[in-house]
This record gives structure tokens, C-alpha cells and sequence, in this order.
């Protein structure tokens, strides 16, 4: 079982981060992933400037601990052979990836279901804060969304 | 003595990012209403709803705290 | 919306799928992915050496509308702004990627749930056919399980 | 005139990967009974699951052939 949870400042390379998760082991049959981007915050109007760049604070020392106990849960819930999550912080542009989570298993549904579980618990329990700045260089805190919250909670109520 | 940190908006808002308290209250939730007494700034950050961790795990009003402890408080988290 | 379908026998470059599907478009907000690796069919026992190889055979030109139908249910049941689907086929080795699938979104749930109904569909009804060849040199053709019908049902009735 | 194609299993069974059938029936389904009807291997072929496609698509029994199809045999699939 490999577990690897980063939190830095330098983008993550994807292919080598899939590489260094799977090679070696033949029991892996599949790798779910997701990768959070800076977007846009509404596609209405002006729809490539709404954002200029996103700030990530966090936590340091309690997010690697928050990271590690979301995984853990997640091994104990599914038969998982591999997981890694990279959480970046500091300044990002638009189309920036800010998160990458990967998970491993021999059975594509427990790598699905860890991953958007790792995904969703991560939203509303590791402590990292996006602060926007707008074009006109105002900036402002973003505030947490009750659909995450929601969809954190489902896992709750799940078989 | 206690390290409290303060994030994000929080800070921002309390215009710290932290402090040492020597004589702490007995619990998380006394600690949240003694900085809330201090003013206006302070009435407003707390005010809202705000996330607490007792050295670097999340906690509650009924956490107990010890010398030595490391606390946070911060508003609800936005990463991903 | 951009599509991109490939039945091919040389790997895919992970990274290079990714920036090719997000790159230019600032409302995508995540990026689901789904990688299938040849894996050991059984890990008890002589657990590195149960499958020497797998061939992949498909039937040419029904492959590729197959998947685009499926590609096509999918953008009709979730706000995706792009989908690829690669599909390697051929004789691959123990470790080696056979399919790649990406869905972007604004939102991760219409990503992930996505993603997973096209692996899912794809399963029962892309016509790819595996053939294992096993380490004394015989051959068998791979069954089809009936947890993939049932993974492929349930998405008949859910919401 | 219609096109048979046969794949992985049945192909491998039938030891062919298609044909040309110049006077097909009315239905896929009495088409797929005509093959299986000439001799042991067939009948083995056709007595398992067998998908059918009628121009890449995947089709049933009931579904009509008309000259100048491509039909295709083949186990349930194993992708992914």
C-alpha cells in the first residue's frame, strides 16, 4: 500500500505521479483520479476574466494531518492499493490544477467511490482557504459552499 | 501558556495571525468567548461560524485545554 | 464541448490528454479520469505471474460508434464541457494501461459520475474482447462477470 | 447479399471471421438459427449469450435484414 500527501507550492506532474503509484504492482486493475483547476468563477458575461488569480492559504502541519486521516478513512472503507494527494498552495492562475487525487485498487468502483469520498471530505475538512483576486485587484475570501458540505455528508448515510 | 493561530479571513480581520495566552480558560469553547469580549473586531470575527483545532485536530467548545496546547480558529475551509 | 475517441494500439500520454482536453477553457473546474491497467488475475498463489499477456481484439468501425454513443448519453446527462476515451487494443503486458477516460466539468460530481457511467457502459457493451495467454503458453478467452451487467444496470435507475 | 462478421470466441469456435450470405432470411433472430443449425461447432457457437449487431449497431432477434447489411456475432464483451 503506498500513500503519498503532498502540500506544495510547485505543480504536480500527472504521468509520473500515475507511474510512481502504480509501478510494481500487478494487482492494481485501475486508477481513478481527479484534478481541481482554477476556473472561472460564471461562465456569464465577461467569461474569461472573472478571476485573476487565486491565492491558497492553508494550515501548515494540521493539513498534512487532516490529508492523512481522509486517507486513512479511505482505506479502511475500500480495498485500495495505492493512494496519492497533492494539495497546492500560493498564488494560481485561471486553468491552474490546484488538487490531484489518485486512487488504486484491483476493482474500478472502490477506486471511483475513494476518490470523489477523499474529494468531498477534503472540501470541507482540510484546512486550506482560497482568497480571489478580481481584475479590478480587489480581493476577497471565497466562501464555503453548502453543496460541499452536502456532498461530504452523503458519505455519512452510504453502505 | 497556549499558541493560538488565527486564519484566513480571521486573521485578516483580527489583523494577527496569532498569539501566546498564558492563562487559558478550561475549555475551547471559554477560550472562543473570552476573544470574542475583547471588541468590536473580535465580536464580528467570532461571530460567524468559525472552525476550531486543538493541536492540529479538529475540535469543539467542549475541547479541555493543557499547557502547551496549539489552537486554531478559522472559518470553514475552501480548499479543493 | 470536445470530443476525442481513439481505438489504437500504441499507450497514451496521460498528461498530454489532459492538457489537450482543458487546455483554453477556464470554466472547467475538475477532471475525472479512469485509468484500466492489465492486472494478475488472482493475487493468492504465484501472484506475479498469472496473466504472461493480454490481447485485445474489437470489431473496427463498431468499436468507435460505441463508445461515441456512450460519449453522447453521457453529455446528454451531465453538464461536461469535454470527453476522452481511449481504448488501447493488441497485445499488452502485465502493468499496461488498456483505457483511458477523462470527463471535465464545471462541477466534480457531474465529472466523477460521468466518468464512471462511460467505464461502466463501456464494459457491457463496447465490443473489446480480452484474450489472456497464460505462463505455460495457452490461451483462453476472458469471461465477461456479471458485476459488470449489474454496474451497468444501475445507472438505469438512479436519478 | 449480407455481410457476416464473427468474432474472439465464435470465431475462434467456427474457425472463420465471416461470410457472405447471398439469400438471407427476414430477421436476424432466423439468421442466427440457420447458423447454428449447421452442424456441432455452430451449434455450440450459438448456444451460448450471443450479442448480434446489424450495421454496428448492436441489435435483437426481431431486427430486420435488408440487402447489403453487415451482421455481426460475438460473445458478450470484456473491455475496459
Amino acid at each position: 500500500m503506498k500513500v503519498r500527501i503532498s502540500v506544495q507550492t510547485a505543480p504536480f506532474d500527472l504521468a509520473e505521479e500515475m507511474s510512481r503509484l502504480t509501478g510494481g504492482d500487478v494487482g492494481i486493475g485501475g486508477v481513478a483520479s481527479f484534478v481541481g483547476l482554477v476556473r472561472a468563477r460564471n461562465r456569464v458575461g465577461e467569461r474569461e476574466a472573472e478571476i485573476s488569480t487565486l491565492t491558497l492559504e492553508h494550515y501548515p502541519g494540521m493539513t498534512e494531518k487532516a490529508l492523512g486521516r481522509i486517507v486513512d478513512t479511505a482505506r479502511e472503507r475500500w480495498p485500495l492499493q495505492g493512494v496519492t494527494v497533492i494539495h497546492r498552495v500560493g498564488e494560481l492562475q485561471l486553468g491552474d490544477p490546484i488538487v490531484l487525487v489518485l486512487t488504486a485498487s484491483a476493482h474500478r468502483r472502490a477506486a471511483f467511490e475513494s476518490c470523489e469520498f477523499i474529494m468531498d471530505i477534503l472540501k470541507t475538512e482540510a484546512p486550506f482557504w482560497k482568497k480571489e483576486r478580481l481584475p479590478d485587484g480587489s480581493e476577497r475570501w471565497v466562501d464555503a459552499r453548502e453543496s460541499d458540505g452536502a456532498a461530504a455528508a452523503r458519505w455519512l448515510t452510504s453502505p | 501558556m497556549i499558541q493560538v493561530l488565527y486564519f484566513a479571513r480571521l486573521r485578516d480581520r483580527l489583523g494577527t495571525a496569532g498569539e501566546e495566552i498564558a492563562d487559558p480558560p478550561a475549555t475551547l469553547g471559554e477560550l472562543a468567548d473570552s476573544l470574542a469580549a475583547r471588541g468590536d473586531d473580535w465580536a464580528e470575527a467570532f461571530g460567524g461560524k468559525v472552525l476550531m483545532a486543538v493541536n492540529q485536530e479538529m475540535a469543539d467548545r467542549g475541547t479541555p485545554l493543557s499547557d502547551g496546547d496549539e489552537v486554531g480558529f478559522f472559518p470553514p475551509v475552501t480548499g479543493g
